[in-house]
């Protein structure tokens, strides 16, 4: 299997060895063996069906991965639950869009802050300074993070009432709130035009700066992937069948076969 | 739509109003289970009560004027149904209850408000016990079981009973309790005790293994609803046993929803049953006017004691001289020799009704009332 | 400030409701006041239910249950030993049945923690359940209460329940743990907690992904939920002085649903709305069982014609308005503000 | 417990499990297609034994042509109960649809407690049914086979409907994925409402032999057992008509076995059902048979 270290070990923040999942009889994901440099971008592509997705659930705690192991920072996160997975500074994006939709978009963000948050709702009842402290700081953090999403002035507006490109920044913000390190955002271009795909880019990139993050991202749109990704992993059926740069990527027969099928290889 | 609702509001206030009454009326309240679980009864007393009203609508010259309230066998209704009798309707006195846990949810109200009630078919000791103001025209469950267990063992000679006892109901827990009380002080021995919870209708399992006990009686405290289902099913399970049961048993259909398997059946009951031969006059007349009004359908015991929780509170009245409720219950209280359709009664210091231990026999697919007891305690 | 005028407009709000309460006891009737209490503890049930159903979508139907046992409880503390002495008729109570007293808050605080705790208790193995089967075993845990109510005589006197239980539920009490029910709840749904309540409503996996621990919060919605139909339990059991397992079947906690719904899953002035609109409903709808006198026609009385329009009243209402009075909109004093000066305009 | 006893208490099981099993089955049928809690079946269960009545003492049926009659009828009240309280809210969230049956089941009920009054009323049963059998010394009511018989006919019918013809096919297409349907040209409102047709005769046909087996009518008469043969279905996993065959027989077994070796548990018995179904609930949080729903993320 070709895997390119490009940076130091130590550096490494997610590592995932020989991740497998299967459903009943199906293999759905195959010895996954991955390292994602710390402040990396990195892609993970391939046709419909391959595992891509399968590959954050486990990553994120959704599934329980039937073997392997998946390294955060140095420690077994394999199998931890979702929530505690997120606590350890890992979030994510869906990709069927996921919020809250009968909250305000201010609320949705809120929820990420809460696991950061010391005070219980019972200080909350009787007004402590603490509690009431804590509220005014995170709202106004959280109000930072739409606005840096572009979203501050629809703080009070429902959810679901926001077009479908805030809908995907505001799931963004909302995974920032929680304060990961690493993020991973799947399929974040689906359905927006040129234009917005492209402003994308520039916001990806620049939240990787603002907040030191290192982000995975699933996306079919292979304009995006080349022009933000520097390292790519592509599977097909389950299994790695590349690992590199894009350029290399984008040449390679297998990747090519994979999806645009058997003939086109040689073509 | 909301004017729509606001209108059907106002229609619905004005409706209530027009039920009004002039000030030289007396006002009866009857809170009565007309749904529910306890519907079959509550509707027959009902019928009697109303029939007493035709039959004496006025008192001291004032026209008696009834108000009756649903309690749905549910004691939240009953309390708020005795409370509206008293605040909204302002009865003067109230008739009710069947069912000694609707009785008492509705006689603390009545209590608390100085209001006198007469009980109909509430049998449990503790539905007059400390109150000033309740009283009832029927006889309690130690006396009803202690009368049930001499029959048993004294006139029938039947040593080994098993009972098979409703946990859900208060009335079959209570009347249980007494009968097993009394059985074995009399020297008979209790061979099993089964329970089932109110609504069931599948009682195979707790039956068969009462036969495999081998009784010689069976005693049912049970409404007559189940308790008709549990001699059905123990016939088709080839019981041979004596089944007995108390006065919740008493009624019309039960020949008719029972057939064959209730045949030899017997029951404790009030001294009233339309089969009975040496009649009252006042027996008698209630029968004959009964059968008049109501063609096609037998009158029942319920019926009489609704009928005389009627005809003793205007007794009351008329012993009173005015039908202030204070005065209703002083008279009630006093009440020494009121003829009633289920015998001659006395209230005692308990505010019971005094009155034998009738016995009522399934014949020939027929009730059959074949006399009176009177319990060894 | 706005909060600033809030509050005052709360504490003013509440002052003019403790006048009227005041007044209300001088004149009102005790068929009045008796609807009057009944309103407020259906206030109570419809809240908490709201707070686990409407408010954290936990599909629970066990409200029965967790009130039984807030009643129980409750009665057990406020009887005197004398009184149960009298009313164990067919088995002694337990010593210490018989001997445990305490006060009446203190009792209904009791009622209303022995209830929480039971809500723990299941809670930790069925808020693992999906929704329509988590209503089922819910339902399942309220039929089992009742049940074994009326099998531990020495603990619940069986099926003769309790009765003369001391009517210390008047209008204050009732109301007053009517403010704390929706004080309590109103806090928790303003606060952090309340939004990740919601958010677990909305949708479980993406607030799994927000670091939440959505068994976690189920439990403490459930358990808070819990309390509160402890508590209103408590105070039916002392308003109406008597108690048998009978009462506490499951039609009580579909009442409850019922003004939750009319009201509006996820409105908690929705639920205070229809907890006084449906219990004043449900007495006046004794008018249709009444025999009538319209324009010299009698009609004769029908027994169960109430509960015929009633359901009616309900279906029609979930097929023409399904998503109840308020919907998720709570009336603030904003909105109110707004209904007014959109009036003058 | 000798042996006479003990085969008794089989057939006793046999008879209340198929009882059981029938009403179960009317149940997982409509929550298989609509994920809907069905509150109403057991007054369907309740008016079919109605009918038989009326058909047998006011139309003077002679009782098959009665009881085909009822079922009949019964099954078109079941469809106009979908029609009227279900169908205009398909596409509301699902609580509306189970306060909606709940609103239905309040209805039934109290129209018949106003119609036909609360005093019970007795039932017809055909003498052939009643005279018992003597085996071994093993009395055997005909009806206690009769009942057992009859619901595995009913049974083998329905399970031919749905996997045999072309409307069980578009049930079982209806379960897996409504829009689906809908989208392959399934006529959806028509299967749903054959669904509720045959799920409500079957509430009738179980309600007749309920009345046969315990011999009364009441107007309350379907709230129990219609309430435990919707434990029995979930407990069988709701949704699967062999998981609530299964589940009522389980549950009709359990409850009368518990009674017939621990009488002092008699008491209980209206509570093993729940502990029995929170137990596997436990286990398997979808029932015995029932499809674990995938975890999309």
């Amino acid at each position: 299997m070709p895997t390119t270290q490009t940076t130091p070990a130590d550096d490494v923040i997610l590592e995932t060895r020989e991740l497998t999942m299967r459903f009943g009889g199906l293999l759905a994901v195959a010895d996954f063996s991955a390292s994602f440099p710390r402040g990396s971008i990195t892609g993970l592509i391939g046709p419909n069906g391959a595992g891509k997705t399968t590959c954050f659930n486990m990553i994120t705690g959704f599934y329980r991965p039937t073997s392997g192991e998946v390294l955060f920072e140095g420690v077994p996160i394999a199998g931890l639950p979702a929530h505690k997975v997120c606590r350890a500074g890992i979030a994510r994006t869906f990709q069927n869009i996921r919020l809250f939709n009968n909250e305000t978009v201010l609320e949705n963000v809120m929820i990420g802050r809460h696991l950061r948050q010391k005070t219980s709702w019972l200080q909350t009842l009787v007004f402590t300074p603490a509690s009431e402290r804590e509220n005014r700081r995170d709202q106004a953090r959280c109000l930072e993070l739409l606005d840096a999403v572009g979203l501050a002035d629809l703080a009070g507006e429902k959810a679901s009432s926001l077009p479908y490109g805030a809908q995907r920044r505001l799931e963004i913000a909302r995974a920032l709130a929680t304060e990961p390190r690493f993020l991973l955002l799947d399929e974040p271009a689906a359905g927006m035009n040129p234009q917005e795909s492209e402003d994308l880019m520039g916001f990806v990139r620049a939240i990787r700066q603002a907040f030191g993050l290192t982000i995975l991202l699933i996306e079919h749109d292979m304009k995006v992937v080349m022009g933000i990704c520097e390292h790519l992993w592509v599977l097909d059926y389950g299994q790695t069948i590349a690992s590199g740069p894009p350029e290399a990527i984008r040449s390679d027969p297998k990747v090519i076969t994979a999806y645009l099928g058997e003939e086109h290889a040689h073509a | 739509m909301r004017k729509l609702l606001l209108l059907s509001l106002a229609v619905v206030l004005g409706l209530a109003n027009l039920a009004f009454a002039a000030d030289d009326t007396v006002k009866i309240g009857v809170f009565l289970p007309l749904t529910g679980q306890n519907a079959f009864g509550g509707q027959l007393e009902l019928e009697g009560v109303q029939m007493a009203n035709k039959e004496a609508p006025t008192i001291l010259g004032k026209k008696v004027e009834l108000f009756v309230v649903d309690n749905k066998s549910d004691k939240v209704e009953a309390a708020n149904a005795v409370q509206r009798l008293i605040e909204k309707e302002k009865v003067q006195a109230i008739i009710g209850t069947y069912g000694s846990s609707l009785a008492m949810a509705g006689g603390e109200v009545s209590e608390k408000a100085h209001i006198p009630q007469v009980g109909t078919s509430c049998t449990n000791p503790l539905v007059t016990q400390g109150k000033k103001y309740i009283f009832r025209v029927c006889f309690i469950d130690p006396y009803q079981g202690a009368g049930a267990a001499t029959y048993a063992f004294k006139t029938l000679g039947l040593k080994k009973a098993a009972m098979l006892v409703d946990v859900a109901s208060d009335y079959s827990v209570g009347l249980a309790k007494y009968f097993e009380r009394s059985f074995t002080k009399l020297g008979g021995q209790m061979v099993g005790t089964l329970n089932y919870q109110s609504g069931d209708q599948d009682f195979t399992a707790q039956l068969t293994k009462i036969i495999s006990e081998k009784p010689d009686v069976l005693f049912i405290p049970s409404y007559f609803a189940e308790g008709a289902i549990i001699m059905k099913q123990a016939a088709e399970l080839g019981a041979t046993f004596k089944i007995m049961g108390g006065d919740a048993m008493d009624n019309p259909k039960i020949t008719d929803i029972g057939g064959k398997a209730v045949e030899g059946f017997t029951h404790t009951t009030f001294p009233y049953d339309p089969s009975m031969k040496n009649m009252s006059a006042m027996a008698k007349k209630f029968t004959d006017d009964w059968r008049a009004a109501y063609p096609g359908k037998e009158p029942n015991v319920n019926s009489a004691l609704g009928y005389d929780a009627y005809m003793i509170i205007l007794d009351a009245i008329k012993r009173a001289g005015k039908a202030d409720p204070e005065a209703i219950t002083k008279a009630l209280a006093e009440t020494k020799a009121f003829e009633g359709v289920t015998g001659k009664t006395a209230i005692n210091a308990t505010h019971d009704a005094e009155k034998p231990v009738g016995l009522v026999v399934i014949k020939d697919g027929k009730k059959v009332y074949e006399g009176e007891i009177v319990p060894e305690l | 400030m706005r909060r600033g005028r809030t509050i005052l407009l709360n504490v003013l709000a509440i002052g003019v409701f403790g006048l009227l309460l005041h007044l209300a006891e001088g004149y009102c009737n005790g068929y009045q006041l008796q609807i009057l209490n009944l309103i407020a503890i259906n206030i109570i049930l419809a809240l908490s239910l709201n707070l686990i159903y409407g408010f954290t979508g936990l599909f629970s139907l066990g409200h029965a249950g967790f009130m039984a046992i807030g009643a129980y409880v409750c009665s057990i503390l406020i009887m005197t030993p004398d009184q149960k002495d009298m009313l164990f008729l067919l088995q002694p109570a337990y010593d210490w049945v018989q001997t445990a007293h305490a006060p009446f808050f203190a009792a209904v605080l009791a009622g209303g923690a022995v209830a929480a705790i039971f809500g723990a208790v299941v809670g930790i193995p069925l808020l693992r359940l999906g929704d329509d089967y988590l209503g089922i075993a819910t339902l399942g845990f309220a039929e089992i209460i009742r049940v074994v109510a009326n099998n531990v005589p020495r603990l619940t006197n069986g099926a003769l329940g309790f009765k003369g239980i001391p009517a210390y539920a008047d209008l204050w009490w009732n109301f007053g743990w009517a403010l704390v029910a929706l004080y309590v709840i109103v806090r928790l749904l303003q606060s952090n907690t309340g939004n990740v309540l919601k958010a677990i409503r909305d949708n479980e996996i993406a607030a799994k992904a927000m670091g939440v621990d959505v068994f976690r919060y189920k439990l403490l919605s459930f358990t808070v939920g819990s309390f509160f139909a402890g508590v209103g339990g408590a105070l039916l059991a002392s308003l109406l002085t008597t108690i048998d397992p009978k009462m506490f079947l499951f039609t009580l906690t579909f009442n409850v649903l019922m003004i939750v719904v009319a009201g509006g899953l996820g409105s908690l002035t929705g639920s205070v709305l229809a907890g006084i609109g449906i219990t004043v409903l449900l007495e006046w709808l004794r008018v249709v069982e009444n025999p009538v006198d319209l324009l010299g026609f009698s009609l004769p009385g029908i027994p169960g014609m109430r509960m015929v329009v009633f359901s009616l009243a309900l279906i029609v209402i979930i097929l023409f308005r399904r998503e109840g009075l308020m919907g998720m909109r709570e009336l603030t004093w904003r909105s109110l503000a707004g209904v007014f000066s959109r009036g003058k305009a | 417990m000798n042996l006479a006893t003990f085969i008794q208490n089989i057939l006793n099981s046999l008879t209340l499990g198929s009882l059981y099993a029938l009403v179960a089955i009317g149940y997982t049928m409509v929550y298989g297609i609509l994920r809907l809690i069905n509150f109403a079946h057991s007054e369907i269960f309740m008016l079919g034994a109605y009918f038989v009545f009326w058909g047998i003492t006011l139309v003077h049926l002679p009782w098959p042509v009665a009881m085909v009659l009822a079922i009949l009828v019964t099954a078109s009240l079941g469809v106009l109960v979908d029609q009227v309280a279900y169908r205009p809210l398909r596409d509301a969230p699902r609580i509306s649809a189970l306060i909606s049956s709940i609103g239905v089941s309040f209805f039934l009920q109290n129209v018949a407690i106003v119609f036909f009054q609360a005093i019970p009323r007795e039932v017809y049963r055909p003498a052939w049914l009643e005279d018992p059998i003597l085996v071994h010394g093993v009395r055997v009511l005909p009806l206690t086979l009769f009942v057992p018989l009859l619901s595995l006919v009913l049974m083998l019918l329905l399970v031919y409907i749905v996997y045999r013809t072309k409307t069980g096919l578009g049930m079982r297409a209806i379960s897996k994925d409504i829009e689906t349907s809908y989208l392959m040209g399934v006529p959806v409102n028509r299967v749903i409402a054959v669904t509720f047709g045959i799920g409500s005769a079957l509430a009738a046909a179980s309600g007749i032999m309920w009345a046969l087996r315990y011999p009364q009518l009441q107007p309350i008469m379907g709230t129990i057992p219609g309430f435990k043969a919707f434990i029995a279905a979930v407990f069988g996993g709701i949704g699967s008509i062999q998981g609530a065959v299964i589940g009522g027989l389980t549950l009709g077994f359990i409850e009368i076995m518990t009674v017939a070796f621990f009488p002092d548990l008699a008491g209980y018995r209206d509570a093993f059902a729940f502990v029995l179904l929170i137990l596997v609930l436990m286990v398997k949080p979808t029932g015995l048979l029932g499809e674990r729903p995938e975890d999309k993320v």
